[in-house]
């Protein structure tokens, strides 16, 4: 990471609570400038809470608020260089869609023949030229998600909150406005922080990912690194189809990392915790990772396991095969569908599942 | 006049500004006070117009009126408690003493009648000395003008009944079960009742108007009995409600005021009379009084003035013409007599048939006047309240 | 919403009672209506049709001066428990002691009018007494008149009786807005008085204005507390009033009451029946704006 | 997510957010307290103060401070408790009436008119109040009495030979009245208690093959109860409240709490007022407490909220 690079959004220890309920729990975070980092966690996890406490619709229990090295924690929203698209029920039903786009504008005492260019720029940009007379009831679910994007970036603030902006659009639609998201912010280049609950929709359009759970900032990186390398247990467990498999330290050599998941022992690279033998540990190994391998166990191989196989299901591209290991524990298997493959063992058939050595990783919280 | 130029001249004239004063084009001396005269009384005590102008111009003042209820508390705690002096510049009373308690708290002023030019034509027995004269006057002290009094009687319907009713037993009698009402007021139902249950030696009772515990509960107990046999439909309270009861014909005999009965006869085409009671009649009289605080704004000119009128036979014959009250002055014959043009024959003939109905009625040895704050009005009040219940 | 498989005739017999019943109710308003065409007034034996009733309606000063002040406290009425009503709605929203909030803002509904207008009385009356004796021991008095029996007290009389009712109509139509919108137009920039005044308030138009409107008929219907309050004026029911118990109420104000009813029927009437008519337009646009995304 | 939509709790504002800290930010804020602090000052305080008012003694014109109990001993040991009492029994009956009359047509209104149409056509309720109490009161005289609308047609459709006297100037006539003044109300509550039944129980009860009477009995009845308890004891309270009713209604002498309060004031009897006033405040408490106990009445809004 460029260190050089300004921060827009800086928050430190920052936590809210509604009463005995703790939302946020002394989160900190830093945003670059012109990165498009997503918030990404499970409902109810405190991500929105984190948002909204940015934007100013909430007020701190503890912590600070920094934009732009400024502290606007006491400062309400329309003070602060932010603007933000919401989930839905968010455009003014009143208001044409050139009314809602140019409202920001109005505010701000620009003239209107100013107002009027600006807004139907920013409506043909966000693909919705010529609809600028229409009411919002008018449109489609995607188009006024449009129209709220327009109506923040016509702003020309520096940062842009997005709040599951696409959680009430249908799949299929909620793919391409992702990608659209991503080339946008490419365009005006501003700094975009999306709060969803969707991977995919944060894998596509993320520089930078931090997970959040438990009012708790998780884990951030690139998405890469959040998918590939998951440094935390849970991180495992939300990004990804994760094979978790609890264990303890049964020796520790070097770099490698013996540890007994209860159905054998496999080897694991310790990257850079330090582990002592017994410790409870966690394996995490990505099901397309896996493979069923049809041949005899080799003699010393620390990355594979044994158990009874269960059952195949067809998901289209992918199939996955469900092992139970002898401990009962279940790892899932993915491969690519081929109308070709071998045909599939017999259910309660022993099978061994088999992975290249660097695909597990440990995790010790 | 279009809407809008009427609504601003009504604002105008809510206001009580004098622009409204000098529009209406009235003589207005130097000696008024250029403020209306705010007058808290009842409808009743206006003729010869729908609103007040007739009497206004009869005066040459100006009169903002302000409608007062029947209800005696209302005007003793507006003067008393309330801050009535600075609302109302004169004010009528409920009849029976009202004038007494006013003056002993400080709220009116006493009054110099050498202003009232027409006082010469008062009635003599308002200087006789005597219950009448008591009316108007606090510890000897003139406080108070007389405009109409009466004495209170039955009104019947005769069409239905056939005869003329001259006794209250007509009123408790089963023949009229369920078809009788009396006033939802204690005052002048108990004083009636007691007056019909002391004339027929029914009960002991010294004073009608101001009886001891025991006379009170002795006529309660007459009437929750009465009650409690069917023999009331309702008691009434109020013009309105009196005149229905007797023009629907839900009652054929009601202890009611005069004006009750002239308005039921006349709505319901009916002859409903208007009775003398062998045993005596509640009698009672209205007054004006200035306010202290009247006084002291300067209104006292504009207020004998008002006065004046009260006192004259113009006023006289025409509340005794409209409303059957009785004239507070000598001369009304005479008057109506010089006047052919505003009274016609008919006219005549009403107004002599009913002053000499009045004078029958006065002549009555049991009459007793009506009396507001009776001595025991706690149990006035309590055993009323056991009748309701009954 | 008709139920399909329900059966027309009793969902007919329905209406029919609903009918039957607003009628039922109506029914001493159809014969207040009758007599004020009458030339001889409430409870005259002879019928004799006639307009003259509506004729002299505004000729008559003392109901006019009456008018005038009932229409000037109406309005003040309004004036101040519609804000205070949406005040009050707002807070409600925001608060997490909802409970003694609910029950102070509704229990005047539930003090019935000469309870609440004499306790007031009681009170004004020492409240002014306080007041003086306060003021002689300061040696100024600029307050001591705050509370004297008047315009003033007349009016909080009225704004406590009026403000449940506005609270309650402009919280139903508070309820159905979408607070994110709020929110949004915060975050383009408009301060929370703008939001509200730009964006809220027009879409809850319609029940500030129904809450203004019930003030209105409230406060130009009601007796007690302002007889009980008021000063030396009348209103329009104050002089009802005097004139039933003194000498009967005047014609014209049943001409006045009637005129004021067939307005009221004419309008209430005709929305109803554009609502039915058009019902199912209506319905399909309501469901598009309280679904919005879901509309494709 | 935690509270998406909720703003800082307790913090009222024109708009969810953080408020400003100026001067003029604290003002607004407090503005929102400018409701719940006026109706404390002139509605809770005077009415609180009416049980201190009734201990006082009585003077001739006024009353000054002491401490006598004679007020109450007057309402209780006079005529006056047994009229407040039936007073009560009238006004309950009065209740019931409008309930079985009126909460069918809010059942009705909600569940068979289109959204659009309900509250409007629950306005026709509110026709009847465009006519002062006072005229609409008295003008269900002509309509009841011996040779009014009812006995008139009932006479010439001859059904009955003789006129019924028994609905006028009788407690009937005053229940009638009560009926008709306050009826449009329980089809308020109940309409507004209504919003709080989802309507896809009606669906749901209907796939149960669940009867009418049943659907009422076990859904709409628990569901609605807070809306229809709060209307029932509105009703209930201004029956035994408004002087009006009996006076222009009532049989020889009709009384309830709120003419016998009135007609203390009358008799100049200050203290006697105030202690009516604190009972019937007293019975008021002791409803809603009992009311909130059943219902959790907080539910009445909730449907609004």
């Amino acid at each position: 990471m460029d260190v050089e690079r300004p921060v827009a959004v800086e928050v430190s220890n920052l936590s809210k609570h509604y009463g005995s309920v703790v939302a946020l729990n002394g989160v900190d975070l830093k945003v670059y400038a012109g990165e498009y980092f997503v918030l990404l966690g499970p409902s109810g996890g405190g991500k929105t809470t984190l948002l909204r406490t940015i934007g100013g619709f909430l007020r701190p229990t503890a912590g600070r608020v920094l934009l732009h090295g400024r502290d606007v924690s006491d400062l309400p929203p329309d003070k602060r260089p932010t603007s933000m698209v919401f989930q839905g029920y968010a455009l003014f039903p009143h208001m044409t869609v050139a009314g809602n786009v140019g409202y920001g504008l109005s505010l701000a005492r620009l003239p209107k023949e100013e107002i009027r260019a600006k807004t139907g720029a920013m409506l043909e940009m966000v693909g919705l030229k010529g609809l600028g007379e229409r009411k919002p009831h008018e449109l489609s679910g995607g188009q006024q998600q449009r129209v709220q994007l327009a109506r923040s970036l016509v702003l020309d603030r520096d940062i842009l909150l997005l709040d599951e902006p696409l959680a009430s659009l249908d799949a299929k639609l909620r793919k391409d406005m992702c990608l659209e998201l991503k080339h946008l912010q490419e365009k005006v280049g501003i700094t975009f922080l999306h709060v969803t609950h969707n991977q995919e929709e944060a894998m596509t359009v993320a520089d930078r990912i931090a997970l959040i759970v438990n009012g708790e900032l998780v884990e951030q990186g690139s998405a890469r690194e959040i998918y590939e390398a998951p440094k935390k247990r849970f991180t495992a467990s939300f990004v990804g189809e994760n094979n978790l498999l609890d264990g303890v330290v049964a020796s520790v050599s070097g770099d490698t990392v013996l540890v007994d998941v209860g159905a054998g022992t496999i080897a694991v690279g310790r990257g850079d915790l330090s582990l002592a033998q017994g410790d409870t540990v966690a394996v995490s190994i990505r099901s397309e990772l896996l493979q069923i391998a049809s041949g005899p166990e080799v003699g010393d191989d620390r990355h594979s396991l044994t158990g009874a196989y269960r059952e195949t299901v067809y998901l289209g591209l992918t199939t996955s095969h469900r092992v139970t290991l002898a401990n009962g524990a279940e790892l899932t298997v993915r491969v690519i569908s081929d109308a070709g493959a071998d045909a599939t063992p017999a259910p309660g058939a022993e099978v061994r599942v088999q992975w290249k050595p660097g695909a597990a990783r440990l995790h010790i919280d | 006049m279009n809407q809008l130029e009427f609504t601003r001249r009504r604002l105008l004239a809510a206001a009580g500004t004098s622009v409204a004063v000098a529009a209406a084009g009235l003589p207005v001396s130097s000696a008024l006070a250029a403020e209306p005269l705010r007058l808290w009384t009842i409808g009743i005590a206006k003729v010869g117009a729908k609103d007040w102008s007739a009497m206004e111009a009869q005066a040459g003042i100006q009169i903002a009126y302000n409608a007062k209820s029947a209800r005696a508390d209302e005007a003793i705690q507006k003067m008393i408690v309330g801050d009535g002096n600075k609302l109302y510049d004169a004010m009528s009373d409920n009849g029976g003493g009202m004038e007494d308690a006013l003056a002993s708290q400080g709220v009116i002023a006493e009054l110099d009648v050498s202003r009232i030019p027409n006082w010469k034509n008062i009635l003599p027995i308002y200087n006789k000395g005597g219950a009448a004269a008591e009316t108007i006057r606090h510890e000897g002290k003139i406080v108070a003008v007389p405009y109409i009094s009466n004495a209170d009687s039955l009104a019947y319907n005769h069409s239905e009944i056939g005869e003329d009713l001259n006794s209250w037993a007509a009123l408790f009698d089963a023949q009229f079960k369920g078809r009788a009402a009396m006033q939802n007021d204690f005052g002048p139902t108990l004083t009636n009742t007691a007056i019909y249950l002391k004339e027929t030696g029914a009960q002991d009772i010294e004073d009608p108007s101001d009886m001891t515990p025991a006379e009170v509960k002795g006529v309660c107990q007459f009437l929750i009995e009465k009650k409690k046999a069917g023999q009331f439909r309702t008691f009434w309270d109020g013009f309105q409600n009196g005149v229905n009861l007797l023009a629907s014909e839900e009652v054929l005999v009601s202890s009611c005021w005069e004006p009750v009965q002239i308005v039921a006869a006349k709505k319901s085409g009916k002859d409903i009379r208007y009775g003398t009671m062998v045993e005596g009649h509640q009698t009672w009289n209205n007054v004006f009084m200035l306010t202290k605080g009247g006084l002291s704004r300067g209104q006292d000119e504009a207020f004998y003035r008002l006065m004046n009128v009260y006192l004259s036979p113009w006023f006289g014959a025409r509340t005794l013409a409209t409303f059957g009250f009785a004239p507070q002055m000598s001369g009304v014959s005479e008057y109506v007599a010089a006047n052919p043009d505003d009274f016609d024959e008919a006219a005549r003939n009403l107004i002599t048939q009913r002053l000499a109905n009045k004078q029958a009625r006065y002549a009555i040895k049991g009459n007793s006047w009506q009396n507001v704050f009776p001595t025991h009005i706690r149990d006035y009040q309590d055993w009323w309240a056991r009748v309701q219940g009954a | 919403m008709q139920d399909e498989y329900g059966n027309k005739w009793a969902y007919r017999l329905k209406w029919a009672y609903l009918l039957l019943i607003v009628f039922t109710l109506m029914s001493p308003v159809f014969y207040v209506m009758y007599i004020s065409f009458n030339e001889n007034g409430f409870g005259a034996a002879e019928y004799v049709f006639t307009l003259e009733w509506y004729a002299v309606i505004f000729t008559d000063r003392l109901m006019m001066n009456a008018l005038s002040w009932t229409l000037a406290l109406a309005s003040a009425t309004t004036a101040i428990t519609v804000p205070l009503a949406l005040l009050a709605a707002k807070f409600y929203k925001a608060t997490s002691r909802k409970v003694l909030t609910v029950f102070l803002l509704l229990s005047p509904l539930f003090v019935a009018s000469d309870i609440l207008g004499s306790a007031l009385l009681v009170y004004f009356k020492n409240l002014n007494r306080a007041f003086g004796a306060l003021g002689d021991m300061l040696g100024v008095g600029w307050f001591s008149g705050w509370f004297d029996l008047g315009f003033t007290t007349a009016l909080i009389g009225l704004v406590i009786y009026t403000l449940p009712y506005a609270f309650i109509v402009i919280l139903i139509t508070m309820g159905r807005y979408r607070e994110q919108q709020t929110e949004a137009a915060r975050a383009c920039g408009a301060s929370g008085w703008r939001a509200f005044w730009d964006i809220e308030f027009p879409q809850i138009r319609a029940g500030v204005f129904s809450a203004g409107a019930f003030c209105v008929i409230l406060s130009f219907n009601e007796y007690t507390r302002t007889s009980l309050l008021k000063g030396g004026f009348d209103t329009f029911t104050t002089v009802l009033v005097s004139q039933m118990l003194n000498e009967g109420m005047s014609e014209q104000s049943y001409a006045m009451s009637s005129l004021v009813s067939f307005i009221a029927i004419a309008v209430i009437g005709a929305i109803i029946l554009y609502t039915l008519l058009k019902s199912e337009a209506l319905a399909r646009e309501a469901r598009a704006k309280a679904q919005p995304l879901m509309a494709e | 997510m935690a509270s998406p939509t909720e703003g800082d709790t307790g913090r009222p504002g024109w708009a969810a957010g953080v408020g400003g800290r100026s001067l003029l930010g604290r003002l607004q804020r407090w503005a929102f307290y400018l409701p719940v602090i006026f109706l404390v000052v002139f509605f809770a305080l005077p009415l609180a103060l009416t049980a201190v008012w009734s201990v006082f003694e009585r003077t001739q014109f006024w009353m000054e401070p002491g401490f006598t109990l004679f007020a109450y001993e007057n309402f209780f040991t006079s005529a006056r408790l047994g009229n407040f009492l039936s007073s009560m029994y009238h006004s309950l009956i009065a209740v019931l009436i409008c309930l079985v009359l009126g909460f069918p047509i809010a059942v009705f209104v909600r569940r068979r008119i289109p959204q659009v149409a309900q509250h409007r056509v629950v306005l026709l309720f509110i026709l009847p109040f465009m006519v002062s109490e006072i005229i609409r009161i008295f003008a269900l005289r002509p309509v009841l009495q011996r040779n009014g609308l009812v006995n008139d047609t009932l006479i010439q459709l001859g059904v009955i030979s003789e006129p019924i006297t028994s609905i006028l100037y009788t407690p009937l006539g005053v229940i009638i009245g009560e009926v008709m003044s306050f009826l449009p109300f329980i089809v308020f509550s109940g309409f507004l208690a209504m919003e709080a039944i989802p309507k896809y129980i009606f669906e749901i009860c209907e796939d149960l093959g669940a009867s009418t009477f049943r659907t009422f009995r076990d859904v709409i009845l628990p569901l609605a109860a807070p809306g229809i308890f709060a209307g029932s004891v509105f009703i209930f309270v201004n029956g035994i409240g408004v002087a009006l009713l009996p006076n222009i209604l009532g049989g020889p002498g009709a009384v309830n709490a709120g003419l016998i309060a009135t007609q203390a004031i009358a008799a100049l009897d200050f203290p006697l007022a105030m202690a009516i006033s604190a009972i019937m405040m007293g019975t008021l408490m002791l409803l809603l407490y009992i009311g909130h106990r059943l219902f959790d009445l907080t539910r009445i809004l909730d449907p609004i909220s």
